[in-house]
């Protein structure tokens, strides 16, 4: 593997324990100049705790680490970026009051001793983003930024600090495809001029086609090495996870005549004239799979929030030819609208509390954990374990707190828990986000199982091939207004990405 | 307050009987340090066994009432009115109470009442500001708008219209009843005090406790050539406590001898004379009065005398807000 | 099980040990004979009649510990309860003096007018917060202030009764004061408001552990989103647990207002807010664990009244108050870093256990 | 949203300057304006006098540092509800050191009382992660015992003082005037001559800028001093944006190489000692320590703060607003009658601006209705006098109902931020 050219990072037995978990146990890494290196493993196979080693903000309890062939100990992220290491976190560590400048800038300001030069600080980093081609608002808040743009602000941060080794840690979880390529390109642009780029993902082709060397880890430990030339998807999804590579399992019954959904001039005003959402109709039937397609940013979250009614909207939503317009989040859940939320974290899960906890949220106006007043306990944790052996929910039982999960196990927890009801209508947003291949099959199937019962689902997903892969018809939004009706099986990515960018469309579609 | 460095033994220390002085906390600038300082003053005078129940609780009266008793207390003297309820409900066949600044006519079974006519030393010293006055306008500083310290305002704006039935006196309250941080706060009491002086004022008296200690400074702070401005002290002698650039300003203080009422109390106890019943310390005993400290008062000692000669007599009501 | 016990009672038992440990260090430091304060402390504090006064006493600062806990179950410092329970204080006492019904209608009316008074109190910051996004720190420090002044102006100008130096209220009769719970004679009394507090503890732990509404407020705490998008909506618990936080407030003054003074005057303790909080605190917003720390401050402060007598300044005891304060938040992070660290040392040992195991059979 | 905008922002940002500064300069006249109608309607000359004005600002000053002090440590992620104990300890430093040094090291003095409990939240708060709420409360009860404690064996057998009173503090820090205008260096006070002809207009402005020039303290002008300079640390300064950054994401600082710790100890440290210091200057005032005489301004000086949204510029606005209202409740009835018609004729014409641009009756209903409260209550309710005592808070109670906006507390406000590899 390490054909020729020299190698820029070595490490060798990395162990790292936290308390009683190991979390990487004897990993050996090997980097070349000029390469890109992927390293994939299932969700908590500890990545991200080998790449937080790497870039000194955790110490290994063993092990060694040697930059340009000298061995180096990290004390501090600072030691590691003295050696060109520049680290991109898969949750981004962006301080949201603080401007994208002030946020690239932090800890390495220019100017004078003490003081900051605030004029040189935003040329440089406006020069660099125009330089690297990672364009941003240098001015801008840092909070309202659209996730692109904050992948971008993080990406700004590396280059800032003239990294040779770039760590990507999931960058494109939450990027659109054409967003992907761009990052892609830029990167390609780096090792070119002899920097190394570790970059971990769960999307597969991405690895293959992206790629020099590939190391997979499962449970803490390598469990095997490959160069994309040599091997496919489902090869490496079988090292990584023992599982096959996601498959749709084809619809046996066609879709029923029957209208679960019906919305008719959904809009959602703005702060500013333009609203968010515009003139939103359309129809999803039972069994049936619509997805909705569109670069973030262009009233999906909006969409979703107007349906489950968190939004200030206006215009009408039927369910199951009832106005629900005026119903509140409660009402609607109660009649079988499901929700898996954009953000996990932010608003699909309460991470400090129990899984039994919960496996009821959303759900706790209703029987059976509402008795009169009281809160079912036993029934909160008859849901819990009924939602863990359903969907294969890893790492823990009712009582086990929800942050202790890995994600993709958060995640399948919480399609369990909107499904575990039977609802009329699921309203899902990137359900696999950032989820291990094997929890992406296990969801695909859970998904298109209930359609096959008769589910109906609005599909919200950043991956188009997802949403190819799932969707029975297709909805694209551009500026809040739906663009394009496609049907799913006689289109490819690329019409749709022209759809989406507002390269097709436009007027005749509106 | 004192501070005792021969601990570890209980009250031992001096034969005698056991008499407690129950307060609240020293360090008021008004009648509990005053109060502490009579009964030390004893101390040295008589031969008994001090025992200091002090706390800055509102609501543990009774317990210290109780504590005094369970301590084979003799005398229990309990600075303020609020002993009044206390001292009345407890049974105390061993023990003479006294209660010191109570209402004048509090009569309670066995417990001798101390209530002092402060509105007469108010009254005087009002008279003194009036005369002392060149603009005719001077100004009342109050710690907590209570009916305690509305009693100084009510002598006080008496005695300054007796003189001038046209003179301005201007009124402020540092606090509203029960926030007591306007008797600790000398930064709201030099302001209030600037405001009046500015005002035209230049004569303000201060019965605002440690509040005062701003009022004195901004006497001496905004006096000019132009403008001599004056502060009167309340309680014990100020002249005497501030320092010496300030002694110039202090026109006079209205005198209340609580100091002068613990120390009578224990002395009439020990020698058997302390009888049950209402003490009203006033002019004509010298439980209240005004001091002459630094003269400035000396042109106008024979009015004065005359002016308290006459409340003595009783030709004079002076009026009171209790 | 005693494991459990064992580690509940630790972190409270370090306290206090380090608290005197403290204390005695500043005493000797100082000049005074830490042993013989802490004895007749102890002495004072354990006769009938204290133990007797301190569960009276810590009858309010539960009161206000609870209030206090309410609010910071849902994320908000209530630091209104002063000016809460003194306007509420008023409200009893009118409400007790002027109602001829006989003491079963007039005491549970007083209770409501007092939590009613004091919720009133608490909706200005909570609306505030709501439709105005102004925090309820601010709000409610300066609600205390606009309290003092309130109660000033309506006790002076309104309901004053009697003259003199006194500025309280009408007196209580016996129809509107709260009778004894246990009478043992002498002053060994237990006042009628314990159960009423051992009912506020049990409630307050079924509503927040037990119920769909304190499962609501506890996702609304944790996770706003997370709420809203499950349909719970965040400012209405916001504002409910705000009032209720201020009518459990309204309670805090009725201990003293219908059991001791018999009115509303200057007597009423003013210092009830941060003891009660600090109680809270002691007691991590639990209601045994309040009830704990609330006994625990109430002792000191009994027992510390005896100082004078061996010539002690009183301050020692509010030094002391302050010390099991701190030493109570240390306390909690021994017990935890200690069983951190042997959590930490047993895995470590288990590790090198299953690595030589490992080496051997390979 | 993709754009980068560096151009055309750095080309806004001065006339976005000029804008606000308009408005500025017209909201001060439009002040002023209501200033000299309120004098006239409710015969208060005080409202323009220098000694209001003076008063104003003396008063200011402690509420001002303190907040702005607790500004340091709560950008920096600390919660500081300990701010009346930290003056507290300020006060009594001050009196101890002031009783051997004089005014300047009393002022010192103040500064370490300050520090000594910043230094123990700091450790209890960053290094244990206690509960920072039960830290500051037991700070604010530690002081006040210990002050009182420690001045019974200090200050009591010492002439002059007690158990609640320092010695006094001889002499005083300078004070200065502005030359030729306010009588500075011995030069003539025209201000004040005008001030005394009474000439409409000139002479209420005479009064307002002499009472803020005249005879101000050194120790006033210092504390002032601190509200620029916090906002050019904060903005201008590399302790300040890593400080920005540690109460709002202290990972990414951590992540950069930054040091959090060190940070969140340099905030909380140099906070505390701005309320020493707060505290220091209250001790001038009265020439001594006296017990208790920190009556609350910590707690006013938190509300402070959270009133300008943790902003140096808001926190300057809160304090000044408290000290003037402050002061106008120690002065002359008629005084607090004006001030309320000012408040109630800036309401009225608050509300009146916002139903003109439709910004909903939400927002413009609360402030017509308290503006029309405040005007009655100012022309023809009796006001009870206790009301007066009342009025900072109060006044502050009624911007809050009118202006409130939503409050950007620093988002990591309270989290405990473990030393890095805690877990070895
Ligand atoms: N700070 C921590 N304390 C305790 N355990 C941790 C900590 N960080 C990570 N872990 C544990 O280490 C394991 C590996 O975590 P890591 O973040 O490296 O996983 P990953 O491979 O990045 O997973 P993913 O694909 O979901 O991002 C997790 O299962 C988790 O339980
Ligand atoms: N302090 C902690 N204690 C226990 N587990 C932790 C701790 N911190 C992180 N973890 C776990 O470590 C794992 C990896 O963390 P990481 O930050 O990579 O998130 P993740 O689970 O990979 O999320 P994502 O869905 O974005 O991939 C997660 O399971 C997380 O819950
Ligand atoms: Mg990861
Ligand atoms: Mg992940």
């Amino acid at each position: 593997m390490t054909d020729g050219q020299e190698v820029l990072v070595r490490l060798s037995g990395i162990v790292k324990r936290f308390g009683t978990f190991t979390a990487n146990d004897r990993i050996d890494l090997t980097v070349r100049a000029g390469s890109v290196h992927a390293v994939v493993g299932e969700n908590g196979a500890g990545k991200s705790t080998l790449m937080k080693i790497l870039s000194g903000e955790e110490s290994p309890d063993e092990g060694t680490i040697e930059i340009d062939g000298a061995a180096v100990t990290f004390r501090s992220p600072r030691d590691a970026q003295a050696a060109g290491i520049g680290i991109v976190h898969q949750h981004f560590l962006l301080a949201p009051a603080l401007r994208v400048w002030e946020n690239v800038v932090l800890a390495d300001e220019p100017g004078p001793p003490v003081l900051i030069d605030a004029a040189r600080a935003r040329r440089e980093v406006g020069e660099l983003a125009e330089r690297t081609g990672f364009p941003v608002p240098v001015d801008a808040e840092t909070e309202d930024l659209g996730v692109g743009t904050r992948q971008r602000v993080e990406i700004l941060k590396v280059l800032y600090r003239d990294a040779r080794i770039i760590i990507l840690d999931e960058p494109t979880a939450v990027l659109v495809p054409a967003e992907a390529e761009a990052l892609f390109a830029a990167m390609r642009d780096f090792t070119s001029a002899g920097a190394a780029v570790i970059f971990i993902s769960h999307k597969l082709d991405e690895v293959l086609s992206f790629a020099d060397d590939i190391t997979v880890i499962r449970a803490g430990r390598v469990v095997g090495t490959a160069v994309p030339a040599e091997t496919t998807a489902s090869q490496l999804a079988r090292l990584m996870v023992a599982s096959e590579m996601p498959v749709v399992t084809p619809r046996e019954s066609p879709v029923s005549e029957r209208v679960v959904l019906e919305t008719r001039g959904l809009t959602v005003a703005g702060t500013e004239a333009v609203p968010l959402l515009s003139d939103v109709a359309f129809r999803v039937h039972a069994g049936e799979i619509v997805g909705v397609a569109g670069v973030e940013g262009n009233g999906q979250s909006e969409l979703l929030a107007a349906l489950i009614g968190r939004a200030d909207a206006t215009g009408t939503v039927l369910l199951d030819g009832d106005d629900v317009s005026a119903a509140t989040t409660v009402q609607r859940r109660a009649r079988g609208m499901g929700y898996i939320s954009e953000d996990r974290h932010r608003d699909g899960i309460v991470l400090p509390l129990s899984l039994r906890d919960n496996a009821v949220l959303g759900y706790q106006q209703l029987a059976p954990v509402r008795r009169g007043p009281w809160f079912s306990r036993a029934a909160a944790a008859k849901a819990a374990a009924e939602i863990i052996a359903a969907f294969d929910v890893r790492g823990g039982g009712p009582a086990t707190r929800a942050a202790t999960l890995s994600g993709g196990n958060q995640q399948k927890f919480i399609v369990g828990r909107e499904l575990l009801r039977s609802p009329r209508l699921l309203l899902a947003a990137h359900p696999t986000r950032g989820v291990d291949i094997g929890a992406q099959a296990a969801i695909w199937s859970e998904l298109t199982s209930a359609r096959d019962r008769g589910l109906a689902t609005l599909l919200v997903s950043a991956d188009l091939d997802e949403i190819l892969a799932l969707s029975d018809r297709i909805l694209v939004l551009h500026r809040g207004r739906i663009v394009a009706e496609l049907d799913a099986r006689g289109v490819d990515a690329g019409t749709v990405g022209e759809y989406m960018t507002g390269a097709r469309g436009g007027e005749e579609a509106a | 307050g004192g501070k005792t460095a021969d601990t570890g033994s209980a009250s031992a220390a001096s034969d005698g009987p056991t008499i407690a002085l129950l307060y609240g906390t020293t360090g008021d600038f008004s009648f509990m340090d005053s109060a502490y300082k009579g009964f030390t003053e004893a101390q040295q005078e008589e031969s008994f066994a001090p025992l200091e129940l002090s706390s800055p609780n509102t609501d543990d009266y009774q317990d210290r009432v109780d504590l005094a008793l369970s301590q084979n207390a003799a005398l229990a003297i309990g600075i303020g009115f609020q002993w009044q309820q206390p001292m009345s409900e407890t049974a105390h066949p061993d023990t003479a109470f006294v209660q010191v600044d109570a209402d004048t006519g509090t009569v309670i079974d066995d417990v001798t009442t101390i209530s002092f006519a402060a509105e007469q030393s108010s009254y005087l010293v009002g008279v003194a500001a009036a005369l002392a006055s060149t603009s005719q306008h001077v100004g009342f500083v109050g710690g907590v708008d209570q009916p305690s310290i509305q009693n100084f305002y009510t002598g006080f704006e008496a005695g300054a219209k007796s003189v001038d039935p046209s003179i301005v006196v201007d009124k402020t309250y540092l606090a509203p009843l029960g926030d007591f941080t306007g008797f600790s706060d000398p930064t709201k009491g030099k302001e209030a005090a600037a405001s009046m002086y500015a005002g035209g004022a230049d004569v303000v008296y201060a019965a605002a406790g440690g509040s005062g200690q701003g009022v004195y400074e901004e006497a001496a702070a905004s006096s000019t050539d132009a403008k001599k401005n004056w502060a009167i002290g309340v309680d014990a002698d100020v002249y005497q406590t501030v320092s010496d650039t300030i002694k110039p300003f202090i026109l006079t203080s209205a005198i209340k001898n609580v100091d002068v009422a613990v120390k009578t109390s224990i002395a009439e106890f020990l020698d058997g004379s302390l009888e049950p019943g209402e003490v009203r310390y006033d002019l004509s005993n010298d439980g209240v009065g005004y001091s002459t400290s630094g003269g400035f008062l000396d042109a106008y000692a024979d009015q004065l005398a005359a002016i308290e000669k006459d409340i003595v007599d009783g030709k004079i009501t002076v009026p009171t807000a209790l | 099980m005693i494991a459990r016990i064992l580690r509940t009672a630790a972190g409270p038992v370090i306290a206090i040990v380090l608290a005197l440990v403290v204390t005695a260090l500043f005493l000797t430091v100082s000049g005074y004979s830490a042993a013989s304060a802490f004895e007749v402390m102890w002495t004072y504090g354990t006769t009938p009649e204290s133990l007797a006064s301190t569960v009276n006493n810590a009858i309010p600062l539960y009161f206000a510990g609870i209030a206090a806990a309410f609010s910071l179950r849902m994320g908000l410092f209530n630091i209104g309860v002063d000016g809460q329970y003194r306007v509420a204080a008023l409200v009893g006492a009118v409400v007790a003096a002027s109602l001829p019904f006989p003491l079963w209608v007039t005491l549970p009316l007083t209770l409501l007018a007092s939590a009613a008074a004091g919720a009133a109190w608490a909706l200005v910051p909570a609306l505030l917060k709501v439709y105005r996004g102004v925090n309820e720190v601010i709000t409610s420090i300066l609600m205390n202030a606009i309290a003092t002044t309130v109660v000033a102006v309506l006790l002076a100008d309104v309901f004053r009764s009697g003259g003199g130096q006194n500025t309280g209220s009408a007196p209580i009769g016996e129809n509107g004061s709260m009778p004894a719970l246990i009478d043992l004679g002498g002053r060994v009394q237990i006042s009628g408001f314990l159960p009423l507090a051992v009912l506020l503890g049990i409630g307050f732990f079924l509503l927040h552990e037990r119920t769909v509404w304190g499962y609501t407020v506890t996702v609304a705490n944790l996770s706003p989103d997370a709420a809203e998008s499950a349909g719970i909506s965040v400012r209405r618990r916001i504002v409910t647990s705000l009032l209720a936080s201020g009518a459990i407030a309204g309670l805090v003054g009725l201990p003293h207002v219908l059991g001791t003074a018999h009115r509303l005057d200057g007597t009423l303790p003013t210092d009830l807010m941060f003891t009660g909080l600090a109680a809270a605190l002691l007691g991590r917003s639990h209601p045994i664990g309040t009830a704990l720390g609330a006994l625990v401050l109430a002792f000191v402060e009994r027992s510390a009244q005896v100082l004078g007598i061996v010539k002690l300044p009183t301050e020692v005891g509010t030094l002391f108050l302050a010390v099991v304060l701190l030493s109570s938040a240390l306390g909690y992070w021994v017990v935890e870093n200690g069983e951190r660290r042997l959590a930490l040392m047993a895995a470590i040992r288990r590790t090198r256990a299953g690595r030589a195991k490992e080496a051997s059979t390979r | 949203m993709t754009a980068a905008t560096t151009a055309p922002a750095a080309s806004a940002a001065p006339s976005s300057e000029r804008r606000r500064a308009r408005s500025i300069l017209s909201s001060v006249l439009l002040g002023f304006g209501l200033l000299l109608i309120a004098q006239w309607v409710c015969d208060a000359p005080g409202l323009s006098s220098s000694s209001t004005w003076g008063s104003a600002l003396r008063l200011t000053v402690p509420i001002a540092v303190v907040a702005v002090g607790a500004l340091y440590s709560e950008r920096a992620g600390v919660i500081n509800v300990g701010l009346e104990g930290m003056m507290i300890g300020g006060t009594w430093g001050a009196g101890l050191f002031g009783w051997f040094g004089g005014p300047w090291v009393a002022l010192i003095g103040g500064v370490v009382g300050g520090l000594v409990f910043g230094l123990l939240m700091a450790v209890l708060c960053l290094e244990l992660g206690l509960n920072q709420l039960v830290v500051g409360v037991a700070i604010n009860v530690l002081a006040a015992a210990l002050a009182r404690f420690l001045s019974d064996i200090v200050f009591s057998g010492l002439d002059g003082g007690s158990v609640a009173r320092s010695p006094r503090i001889e002499g005083n820090v300078p004070r200065v005037s502005l030359p030729f205008l306010s009588g500075g260096f011995g030069t003539p006070d025209p201000l004040r001559d005008l001030e005394a002809t009474g000439i409409p207009v000139l002479s209420p402005l005479a009064g307002i800028v002499g009472g803020l020039t005249r005879d101000v303290s050194l120790a006033a002008i210092i504390g002032l001093a601190l509200i620029p300079l916090t906002a050019f640390v904060l903005w201008r300064t590399r302790f300040g944006l890593r400080m920005r950054a540690s109460g709002e994401e202290p990972a990414a600082l951590q992540a950069l190489g930054g040091h959090v710790h060190r940070t969140r100890y340099s905030a909380v440290l140099v906070g505390s000692g701005m309320a020493g210091f707060a505290g220091g200057y209250l001790v001038l005032i009265s020439q001594g320590y006296v017990e208790n005489q920190v009556a609350g301004r910590g707690f006013i000086g938190l509300a402070t703060l959270i009133f300008g949204n943790w902003m140096p510029g808001g926190v300057f606005a809160g304090s000044a607003l408290f000290g003037f209202s402050d002061a106008v409740g120690l002065g002359r009835p008629e005084t607090f009658r004006g001030m309320l018609f000012v408040l109630g004729a800036v309401f009225v014409v608050l509300g009146g601006v916002r139903l003109r641009r439709r910004l909903g009756a939400r927002a413009a209903v609360p402030s017509l209705i308290l503006g029309a409260v405040l005007l009655v209550a100012a022309l023809v309710l009796p006001l009870p006098s206790a009301l007066a005592t009342a009025a900072p808070y109060l006044v502050t109670l009624a911007v809050l109902v009118v202006a409130g906006t939503r409050m950007r507390p620093p988002r990591a406000l309270g989290r405990f931020f473990p030393r890095q590899n805690s877990s070895r």
